[in-house]
Parts: structure tokens; sequence; C-alpha cells
């Protein structure tokens, strides 16, 4: 960070009104308002989240791998922080659920949405659209520390009496509820403030980025000019600013029948442990999993748009030739944000539908497949005639197709509501969104870690532990998930504390699959020690970039100086062409950066 | 570099960046109050045919008061179109006048919230009564001869807390049956009766707070939202009539776009009522 | 005194303070349109209908003629630009489909489902 | 195709849709298995053809032809006829279309009310008067989670079993039975029959199915309802109609509603 002394310097005699003293360590690095910072500050929460959540998810599948006997590696420590729950290192089957329901929620809301969105959309979307800051700092700084703190209330509640939220991570009612009902601040209560507060702070992000991307792309920069990596921030901050809001409001509906025992989602005649569950009544169960997964399944997509732009970003470059077919990319990402909300309801086939409500979502939800199978297969195009590079970034790239491919294909049986009456709520659910959300987004997010890495410190990463980081980890994956699979074709149910034990025999060959998923989990864990420890070293060792565009990239993120100083540009960029000008027949070089005038 | 179109419209949009912001958000508002909304016509919907408290999970008609609530609407519009004269003002470059309208538009927003909380309290002091021989009231309680005052929640009373703390009997004041279905309250020509139930004869007793039927449990909590819409879009425009109006010195044109801003806020939370009002008052 | 009056602002851009008095006059009248309509809905309500659905008809349909002028007039939405009309757009169907689907799937149910608590009491 | 799956463990079908709805997850997974070799083909040898070792300058335009558009339509025709030709009617038949019975006690469908709670399933039949009896919430409890009234005459002949107690079918012929809840949502899955249905409390939602098979079959509950759901076992038999009538008459006779119950 050695231009940052400068800019401090530059900033100490400078003339704006805001920065007419020396920010201190307080000002730089936590409060501060550059989206850079804010940027980084959000990679590195979310990173500890997803670590964290990672964590949880070992000692579940540990305990799976052995029912009923004290969990491996990690037992004693469970037993010495959580005690009760963990009497011998055995998990008991609260602790079970309130790990699984945690894993879920830290996962989606504070580690893959803050990294994707947060960290990636605030660091590169203003460089990449030549924006001296978002539209608005401040607020951009609010939102990272609302999530900060929804983060930390959502650990806190590991401690309160009756432990955390344990109902799943799409909380149902009435269990979330009755599950301790009668307990004023129990884990879901804490769970819900925490998920106000993570809504509130992906709100004020999505308008801040929203409107960033409509108002201060520079000269030159039309709309079909932006690299696709904004496109899919732009559809997702849609995606974030409209379907939060409900749940948002379901939260706190939710909190009103915790707190105040309401009965919004609570119906008549409830008899909870033979006795009359003393509420109103009135309520409607269903009406929290509509608006849940009016969210839910928008929020899919918030995964996964953020994690395709870097993919384009990464194999255009890496290809060395303009992504194929663009535009219908750009349609395919608009129309995958307008029809995403209108599909919800495929996860509550179940819940008793009639043919006609189910026909239109299962109609929807296969009209929704076609865009992603047009991106898809644009990406996949895009390799054709290119001269590829395999560094580690391309390599998580481009490893992403055929993991979200494997990941999309299995969310069709699921889409159609006859085989879903067989394969809902099963293992085949989990290894389906697992794939689309480990090796796939997961895959992009590190794919994004190291391609801008030397743009962010001026440094690379490490190549060789990078590759054996990509390798264990794409063996790993496939061997934790693939077998769920065969595990749901079995009818093995989720969420289940003992593994499946109950339903099946024990020398079932689904129960059998549990222990080799565990194994395979441990090598996951294993295969992220060289990227953490790459990831901290590069910082300070990592092999000094040759120039500010070490990749020969043809995007405006990389003609900033690097690290980009406060404001991004020295001059305002001017743009001429179109985002992906690689290998232009005729070019002296193979690549024609988007301000290089013509 | 500095941030563009703070108070210039960018030329293709034709908008200051404020307004996007503004706008997007309030889209999420609106989707915010949608869910709301739509959770208040399900639980409706789905609510047992007949009306409350007859049947007793029925929907209440009229159970709100008409009068109080007809005033502050008008007293919201007012200060509606007291804050685009305040902006409007700033656009003729008088200051003055704008603070004038501010302060109009503060008192009505403060006086919205004050007729509000009265409007709370009256619910919170009234009361459904069941006994077991099945006749209901709708009244007023007194508990050893003491009635509840204004705005103290640790006054209210159920059954539980009857029994809890051992009270024999009660002292009910019923408000006069209401005349045939969905009218309003029949005032002056009906009596009210006191009546002495023994709290062994009581089936229920709850006051209208929220977790005594869904209809108080969505009512509150739209309301006690908007409620905290108003409070902050107040807050904030004490700031800018008062101390932020400093900026006016040094940069009229953003100044001016951040009142506008403001008030589009300010609209919206005028428009969230104004659906609120005939839904929950009149419906 | 109009040098920093020139504003972008869709209502008054590059116009004088002559404009802004005529808006007011429009101010002015949508204020008393929104009095009359409150009153109007109040005193509907006092007119019995025969029908639920009437009078919820009626009471919606004013809501949204006040709400037309509100978002309209002060709000200024009748002259604001495109990208805002799109955003709104986006968000009314939405909105529309939160309600409408939701509605719409608690009463598509298999044949013969009830939904009524299970007990008679 | 559902041969494979069954290979890999697919339970054996078991009831008179099972069949439709697994050739259905074969063809659909036929699609898939298609086009995943189709283009891991591709991708492996573009990702080999065009490393930069074996083609240093990348072309600018790539591939020119139109086949991916031919593809994408293709694809979206096979999901409409899978729609259309399978999934709708598939759905109409096994959710909607409500078997009735022509007024012979022995051949109607078989009606029944499964009643899930923490952490049990619970069955309840009506006697051989056809009649239920009246349930009241105040009667409500572990013991007696139908609520039913013991002094409902039309109760005295019911067939309840409760707390995990095995309940029994006729093969071969239709069961609705009524899936609700007391507490927290569940869901009555029976893998081998194809059946799947979230208990929800506030809702009786039918469900409709034709056992073909003799033997002893599994309820799986399979929606997270709190510290015992791995453990919500159910079990219930489909044995010969003769078996039935035995078994139904030693149940009603040994005391219906009332007074099995403490
Ligand atoms: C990033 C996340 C993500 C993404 C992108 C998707 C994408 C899709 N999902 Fe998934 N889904 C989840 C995350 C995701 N899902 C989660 C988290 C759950 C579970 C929630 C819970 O219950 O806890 C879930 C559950 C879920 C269900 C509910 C299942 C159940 O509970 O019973 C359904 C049902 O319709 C479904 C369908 C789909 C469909 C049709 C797509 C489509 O959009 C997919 C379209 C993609 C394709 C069709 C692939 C196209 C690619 C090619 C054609 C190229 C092929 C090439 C090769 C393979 C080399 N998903
Ligand atoms: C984004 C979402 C996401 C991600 C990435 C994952 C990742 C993983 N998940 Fe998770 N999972 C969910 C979302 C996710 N999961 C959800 C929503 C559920 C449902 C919950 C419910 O039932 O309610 C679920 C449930 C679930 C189950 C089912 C539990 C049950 O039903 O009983 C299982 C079982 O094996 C599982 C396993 C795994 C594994 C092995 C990974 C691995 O892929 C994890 C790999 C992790 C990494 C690769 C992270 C590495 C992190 C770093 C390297 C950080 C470095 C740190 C620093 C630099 C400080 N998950
Ligand atoms: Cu009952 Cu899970
Ligand atoms: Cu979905």
């Amino acid at each position: 960070m050695s231009t940052a002394t400068s800019t401090q310097h530059a900033s100490a005699h400078g003339h704006e009104a805001e920065h007419h003293h020396e920010p201190g360590f307080w000002q730089k690095y936590v409060f501060s308002t550059d989206h850079k910072v804010i940027g980084i500050q959000y990679g590195l929460t979310s990173l500890v989240f997803l670590l964290f959540g990672f964590l949880l998810m070992l000692c579940m599948r540990l305990q799976l791998a052995n029912p009923g006997k004290p969990v491996a590696i990690f037992g004693n420590l469970l037993e010495t922080i959580l005690g009760e729950g963990a009497k011998g290192g055995i998990m008991s089957a609260d602790l079970y659920n309130s790990f699984g329901a945690m894993h879920g929620t830290i996962m989606v809301f504070l580690g893959v949405v803050p990294l994707a969105f947060g960290a990636f959309g605030n660091y590169v979307t203003p460089l990449q659209i030549g924006a001296p800051d978002m539209a608005f700092p401040r607020l951009n700084m609010a939102s990272y520390h609302l999530f900060f703190w929804g983060g930390v209330l959502m650990l806190g509640s590991f401690f309160v009496p009756g432990g955390t939220a344990k109902s799943g991570w799409t909380s149902y009612s009435p269990l979330a509820t009755v599950a301790e009902f009668g307990r004023p601040f129990n884990g879901q209560t804490l769970w819900l403030i925490g998920m106000v507060l993570l809504i509130s702070s992906s709100l004020l992000g999505a308008v801040n980025f929203i409107t960033t991307i409509i108002q201060l792309r520079t000269k030159g920069m039309s709309w079909m000019r932006l690299p696709f990596f904004v496109w899919a921030q732009f559809v997702t901050g849609f995606l974030l600013l409209l379907a939060f809001p409900p749940l948002e409001a379901a939260g706190i509906l939710q909190l009103m029948d915790n707190l105040l025992h309401t009965s919004f989602f609570l119906p008549t005649g409830l008899v909870v442990g033979g006795e009359t569950l003393p509420v109103s009544g009135g309520g409607s169960p269903l009406l929290w999993q509509h608006l849940f997964w009016f969210l839910g399944h928008p929020e899919v997509y918030v995964l996964i748009l953020p994690a395709m732009g870097i993919v384009a970003e990464v194999i255009a470059n890496n290809t060395r030739k303009p992504l194929w077919g663009y535009k219908s990319m750009v349609y395919s990402v608009m129309s995958i944000g307008f029809l995403s909300f209108i599909v919800w309801a495929h996860h509550m086939y179940l819940t008793g539908m009639g043919t006609k409500v189910s026909t239109f979502f299962q109609t929807t939800t296969m009209m929704i497949s076609i865009p992603s199978v047009i991106i898809l297969t644009a990406l996949f195009i895009s390799l054709w005639g290119g001269s590829i590079r395999f560094n580690t970034p391309m390599l998580f790239a481009v490893s992403f197709l055929p993991m979200f491919g494997i990941g999309g294909l299995t969310g069709l049986p699921l889409g159609f509501n006859a085989s879903d009456i067989f394969l809902h709520d099963s293992y085949y659910v989990i290894g389906h969104f697992h794939y689309v959300v480990a090796p796939g987004t997961i895959f992009g997010l590190f794919a994004g870690i190291y391609y801008w890495f030397p743009k962010m410190t001026g440094r690379r990463m490490n190549e060789v532990l990078g590759q054996i980081h990509f390798w264990l980890s794409l063996v790993g994956m496939n061997l934790v998930f693939a077998p769920m699979f065969i595990q749901g074709i079995r009818g093995m149910s989720r969420r289940m504390a003992d593994g499946g034990t109950t339903y099946f025999g024990a020398d079932d060959i689904a129960i059998h699959l549990n222990k080799s998923i565990t194994h395979s989990a441990l090598l996951l864990a294993v295969a992220q020690i060289p990227f953490i420890i790459n990831l901290f070293l590069s910082i300070k060792s990592g092999r000094k970039v040759e120039g500010d565009n070490p990749w020969g990239a043809t995007t405006l993120d990389w003609a900033t100086p690097t690290p980009p100083p406060h404001g991004n540009f020295a001059t305002e960029p001017v743009v001429y062409r179109g985002p992906y000008e690689y290998s232009v027949p005729g070019a002296p070089a193979d690549f024609i950066p988007q301000d290089r005038k013509p | 570099m500095e941030i563009p179109y703070t108070d210039k419209a960018r030329p293709d949009t034709g908008l200051y960046n404020a307004k996007v912001g503004i706008w997007l958000f309030l889209a999420s508002e609106i989707m915010l109050f949608g869910a709301l909304f739509s959770s208040y016509i399900l639980l409706r919907v789905q609510a047992p045919l007949g009306d409350w408290p007859a049947m007793r999970l029925g929907w209440p008609h009229g159970l709100l008061n008409i009068p109080i609530g007809t005033f502050n609407t008008a007293v919201l519009i007012t200060s509606s179109v007291t804050v685009v004269m305040a902006w409007a003002s700033l656009k003729m470059g008088k200051l003055a006048a704008f603070r004038r309208y501010m302060v109009v538009t503060l008192v009505c927003a403060f006086g919205f919230l004050g007729v509000k909380s009265y409007e709370y309290n009256e619910k919170f002091t009234h009361y459904e009564l069941r006994l077991k021989s099945g006749e209901v009231y709708t009244g007023h309680l007194a508990v050893n001869g003491k009635h509840p005052g204004f705005w103290s929640l640790s006054d209210i009373w159920n059954l539980d807390r009857l029994n809890k703390e051992k009270v024999a009997t009660v002292e009910f004041v019923a408000d006069p049956k209401k005349e045939s279905h969905g009218a309003k309250h029949a005032e002056a020509s009906h009596e009210h009766v006191t009546l002495k139930p023994k709290v062994a004869d009581i089936a229920h007793l709850d006051a209208f707070i929220p977790r005594n039927h869904p209809f108080f449990a969505i009512y509150f909590t739209i309301t006690a939202l908007h409620g905290l819409h108003v409070l902050g879009g107040a807050l904030v425009m004490g700031y800018f009539a008062f101390p932020g109006s400093r900026m006016w010195k040094t940069k009229p044109e953003q100044f001016t776009n951040r009142i506008e801003v403001v008030g589009l806020f300010w609209h919206f939370v005028d428009l969230v009522w104004i659906f609120l009002f005939p839904v929950v008052y009149l419906l | 005194m109009s040098d920093h009056s020139h504003s972008n602002s869709p209502a008054a851009a590059g116009h004088d303070d002559h404009d802004i008095a005529g808006h007011v006059r429009v101010y002015l009248g949508v204020f008393l349109a929104l009095l009359v309509g409150t009153v109007v809905t109040v005193g509907l309500y006092y007119v019995h209908f025969e029908s639920m659905a009437v009078t919820i008809t009626i009471a919606l349909f004013i809501a949204s003629i006040k709400a037309f002028l509100v978002a309209g007039y002060f709000m200024h939405l009748l002259s604001e630009k495109k990208m805002i009309y799109s955003m709104l757009a986006v968000t009314g169907v939405f909105f529309f489909a939160l309600g409408a689907l939701t509605l719409w799937s608690s009463n598509d149910m298999p044949r013969n489902t009830e939904m009524k608590a299970l007990y008679s009491r | 195709m559902t041969e494979i799956l069954q290979k890999l463990g697919m339970p054996a079908p078991a009831s008179s849709h099972a069949q439709g709805i697994d050739d259905f997850i074969g063809y659909i997974h036929l699609l898939m298995l298609a086009l995943f070799i189709g283009w891991m083909g591709y991708y492996v040898l573009a990702l080999f053809r065009f490393r930069k070792g074996a083609n240093p300058k990348a072309d600018y335009t790539g591939v020119k032809s139109s086949m991916s558009t031919y593809l994408e339509i293709g694809v979206a025709l096979i999901e409409a006829v899978l729609l259309v030709g399978f999934a709708i009617p598939l759905w109409a038949h096994a959710v909607d279309e409500m078997p009735v019975g022509k007024g012979d006690p022995k051949t109607d469908p078989i009606e029944l009310q499964i009643m899930g709670m923490q952490f049990k399933w619970n069955a309840h039949f009506a006697g051989p008067d056809g009649k239920m009896g009246r349930q009241i919430q105040t009667e409500a409890s572990q013991g007696n989670p139908f609520g039913i009234d013991a002094k409902d005459p039309a109760a005295k002949d019911d067939v309840v079993c409760v707390a995990g107690e095995p309940f029994k079918l006729p093969v071969n012929r239709e069961a609705i039975c009524r899936i609700s809840s007391m507490d927290v949502i569940h869901s009555f899955k029976v893998a081998a029959l194809r059946v799947g249905q979230d208990a929800i409390p506030g809702m009786s939602i039918p469900v409709h199915f034709k056992p073909t098979k003799i033997g002893k079959f599994v309820v799986t509950c399979a929606q997270l309802c709190g510290s015992g759901h791995s453990v919500m076992r159910g079990d219930f038999e489909v044995v010969s109609q003769e078996d039935f009538d035995k078994w139904f008459a030693e149940k009603s006779k040994a005391g219906g509603g009332g007074n099995s119950f403490e």
C-alpha cells in the first residue's frame, strides 16, 4: 500500500472540505468511506465467516460419519465451549440443528453475499466504470457496519440460553416460534434481529450500487460497454433491493410472534407437547414460506450472478478473446433477474398446491433455466478459438462452468413438480445447491481473489500454492457433493442429526456414503490451508507486479495506479470501445484497453 | 477526483445522484409495505366469517376511532403540502419561508405521532372479556379499583396475570353493544354497564394488544412501522430546517436537492398512510 | 436571487420564479383535492353499501386517486425521467406479483383440502 | 433409465402412480446426461485444443455458426415437452384427481387421517360405522393427538394408531390420507410409494395413492420439526384385504377413540 501514504499527503493539503485533516487509524481502516477499504473490510470479514461456517459444517459432517459417537477432532472443543449441548463430545440433535441453521445462514448471508456483492462489488465496480468512488460513500460505510454488527449478533446467539437458532436457515414457522416458546430473548430472536440488520445493510448497499452504476459511469461508458461483471452486479443490486424487503417484513412479523406472542404465522389450535399453545391463532404458516422464498429464490441468483460476472471477466482475459455473445449474456442476466421474482413457490410444491398454481411456478422455473443455459453456453463457446492461459484464476473460472452445469442441471428435476414429490428435501437438493454455491460460486469467488489480488496489493499470489489449492478443492468438492445425489435418489432426507440411521439400516449404502463424504470434507479443509497461507504471505512477500496491468486486461480497473489511490483515477478516464477487445486483428498487442484513444 | 453529479444532473439520465438513490430506496419501501399489506390481506381473507368480537377470530369492523383517524389523515396531508412548499421556497431563494414551512411540517409530524400514541393508548386500555357462560364484552377494566393510566404498559392485564396475582373479582365497564353488523359504536344513546365478574368465570381476558387478535397484530405492526418512518423523517427534517441549513450558504443547489429528496421520502410516508387509513379504519 | 435556484429539478428545469409560483398554485389545488378525497372516503363509509366488495372497491379507488395526486404532483412523477419510470414499473410488477401470487397460491390447493383447525373447539 | 436409478438404490416403486414418476425422473436425467456429456466433450476438447501452447494467437471472432442457438431452442423444446407431456398431467393425477368411491365399502377408497406430532406419526380411521368421532381441542394431548371426544358415540369404533403404533392399509385399494399436524410442520414422505406431502398445522391436505405391493413401509418425516426430527419414523404395513379386515375389526373392537387412551 505504498501510494496510500502519498494520497494521504495530498489530502492533508487538500482543498476538499471532507479531508482537511490527517486520517487516523480509525478513519483509515475502520470508518473509512473509501470504497476500496470498505471492499477489503467486507472481504476479510466475510472470509472469516466463510471459514467459520465451514468449521460448523465440519463438526456436523464428523458427527454424521459416526452418529451417536463423539465428534472426531472437535469433540472436546465443542464440549468445552458449548457444555450440555455437546456432552461427551457428542452433538445433541438440537446442537446439530443449530449448527445446520447457522451454517446455512452464515454461508449465505454472512459469507457469500458480503464477499460477492460487498467485497468484489465495492472494490471492482467503481473501478470498472471509471468512477472515483461509490455514489454515497458514507452510506457505504454504514452498510458495512450494519453487516458487521448483524454478524456479531448472530454469532453471539450461540451463547444465549437455549442456544442459537435451530430451525434451519429457512426458519419456518411455527417451529421457529415454538422451539423456544416463552424464553424471551432466545437464539431465534437474535437471529431475526441479526437478519434485519443484514437486510438493512444489503438494502443500503443495493441503493448505492445501482445509483453508482447508473450515475457514475465515466465518459463513453455506455450500457453496452459495461463489463459483464458490472451487469451482474447491477442485476444483483435489483434482486437485493426488491426481494429483501419482504423478508425484512417477515422477519419483523416473526419477531412479533416470538417476542409479543402474536400469531402471524401460527394457525388456530396449536397443541405443542400436549398443551394448547397460549396464543390467539388465526395466522398462516404458509405466509412465512411465501415471504421467505420471495427472497429465497432471488437470493440464490444473488449468490451466483456476481460469481458468473467474475468468471466472465477471467475467461475473457485468459482466453485472450472477446466474450462470445456478450449482448445475449446481458439480456439473459436481465431476464434471470426479472424471472427470479416469480418462481419462488417451486420450493413449496409439497405444501399443498393445486395443479394450476404449481403449473404456473414450474413453467416459470423452466423459463428461468433458459437464460442460464444461454449464459453458460456463451461462456463455453468463448473458449473456442482462444489462446488459453491456465493460471490459478483461470483454473477456478473454467472449472466453474461444469460445476455450475451439474448444479444447474440437477435443478431441473427439482423444478418439475412431479419429480420433486420424490426429491424434495432429500440430499438430492443438498447436492443440487451445493454444486451451484460451493464449486460454483465459491470457485468463482476464489477466481476473483486470485485475479484482483495484484490490483489490491501490488503483489501476486503464489502460483504453486494456488494450483495445489485448486486441484485439491476440485477433487474435494466433487467427492463431497456427488455422492449426495445417490443418497438423495435413495430417499435420504436432509437435516438428519443421525445421518439417516433411523430410516435406513446401518449397512445401507446411503449411510456408508456419509463416511466417505466426511473424509472428503476433511480433504477439502486441508485444501484451504495453502490458500490461507498464500493469502497472508503474499500481502508482504508476494512477487511484485510489473506495471499496473499484469494480466494484460482491457477493463478500466487495470487503468488505475496499483493499488488505486483515494479517488482512483489520476484524471477522468474516457472510454472508446467495448469491454473485451482482445486479439483484435491488426492491433499491435493482443489487447486494447477500453480507455486507449482510437 | 470528486464524486460527480451530487448537485448537477447527469446529462444522459437527467438526474442527480440522490434523486436516483431516494427513488431506489422508495422502491424497496414499496416492497416492504407491499409485503405487510399482502400479509394483511391474507390474514383477513382466511379469517373465519363473522365479526369480532362475536366470533372469536372473525375480522373486526369499525374498531378504530374514525374521526381521529380522519383528523390525522388531514394532518399528514397538510404536512405533505407544506414540505413541498418549503422546497418551492428554496427554489425561489426564500430561506425564511422555507424554515416557516418546515416548522409547520414538523408540528404536523409530531402532532400526528401524538394523536397516534393517544389512539394506541386507547387500545391498550380497552379489553375483550369472554365469560365461561359464553357472553362477550368489550370495555374497560379496573383491577382492585384501579383503572389503568395513560401509557402505563404495566397496567395491562390478562387472565394469566389475574390468576397469578390471585385477584378474585374485577370490575368491567362494558361498552354499549354494537348496532347491527359492521356498524359504528353507537354512543350516547346506550349506557355503559358495569359488571363485576369473578375471575373464575372468565374464559378470556386481554387488552386490545397485538397478541390478542391478528387484526391488532397487523394493525399495530404496520402503523408502528409507519410511525417510525414519520419519526425518522421528522428528525431528518428537523436537522435540515435548523443546523443543516448552514449548507444553504455554501452549496445552495445541493441543499435544495436534499430538501427535495427528504420531501420525496415524506410524500411516500404520506402515500402509505393514504392506503393504510381506509384499509385499517374503514374496511 | 435565481443564480443558485437554477436547478436540474424537472419541475423547474431552466424555469424562473414565475413558474414556481405556478407550481405553488397547483400544490394548493392538490392539497384541497386530497382533503376533499379524505372527506368523501369517510363520508361514503357512513353510507352502507350492500356488499363489502363495493365498499372496498370505492375506498381503494379514491385512495388510488389521492395516491396519484401525491405521486404525480408533490413527487413530480408526472414529469420525471425515464430511468425512474422504468425502476418504478419493475417495482410495481413485483409488488403485484408478491400479493397476487401469494393469494392465488393460498386459494388453489389440492382438491378437498380443508383450511381449518383440526379440532372443533 | 429407471433401472439405472434403481441400481443406484432408488427404492422399488410400490404404488400405482410410482412408475409414471420414475419414468419421468428417468427422462429428465437422460436430458441432463445428454447435455452434460455433450458439453463435457466439447469442453475438454476446447481446453485442450486452444491451450496457449497449442494456439498462441487467439481468434477475435471465435465460433461463427449458430449451432448454439439451435441447441438452446432444442433444450427449451424438450423442457416444454417434459412439462406439458409429463409433469403437469402426473401432478394433476397424483395430487388433484381424488378417487371417488362407488358406494361399495370393499373397494371404495379407504380414508384416514394422518397427524404429525413432535415426533410421531398417528393414524385415525373411521370405524365400521364410517364416521369419525368428534375431535375437540381441549381433549388433545400426547396420548390423544386427535383430540377424540370419548363421549361421542361415533368415536367408539374408530381405529386409532398413536404413539408410533404401526397401522395397516389394504393392497390394491386407493387410500386417501388427510395429512395434518398438531404442532409444527412435518412432512409425510413414503419414498417407496413416491408420496410426499407436508403436514401443516391448521390445514388438512389429502393425498391419495394405491399401494401395489404387500410389505412393510416407512414414513419419513421430511421437514425439520425440532430435536426429534431425525427419529420421527412412522411404520405401516400394506397387507391383503383379508388381513386388513381382520386387523381392522380387532382394532375397532379393542375400542377406538375414548377407551384406548389414558
Ligand atoms: C446459487 C444458487 C442456486 C442456483 C443458481 C440455482 C438454480 C436453480 N435451482 Fe436451485 N436451489 C438453491 C440454490 C440455487 N439454485 C438452494 C440454496 C436451494 C435449497 C434451499 C433450501 O431448501 O434450503 C435450491 C433448491 C431448489 C429447488 C427446491 C427443491 C426442493 O426443496 O424440493 C428447486 C426446484 O425447482 C430448484 C431449482 C433450480 C433451477 C431450475 C435452477 C436453474 O436456474 C438452473 C439453470 C441452469 C442450468 C439448466 C444449467 C445450464 C448449463 C448447461 C446446459 C450446460 C451444461 C454443461 C455441462 C454440465 C458441462 N432449486
Ligand atoms: C453459500 C452457501 C453454502 C456453501 C458455500 C456451503 C458449503 C458447504 N456445505 Fe452447505 N449448506 C448451505 C449453504 C452452503 N453450504 C445451506 C443453505 C444449507 C441448508 C441449511 C439448512 O438445512 O437449513 C447447507 C447444508 C449443508 C449440509 C446438509 C446438512 C443437513 O441437511 O443435515 C451439508 C452436508 O454435508 C453441507 C455441507 C457443506 C460443505 C461440505 C461445504 C463446503 O463446500 C465448504 C467449503 C468451504 C469453503 C471452501 C470455504 C473456505 C473458506 C476459506 C478458505 C476462508 C479462508 C479464510 C480466511 C482467509 C480468513 N451443507
Ligand atoms: Cu417431523 Cu421432521
Ligand atoms: Cu429456487
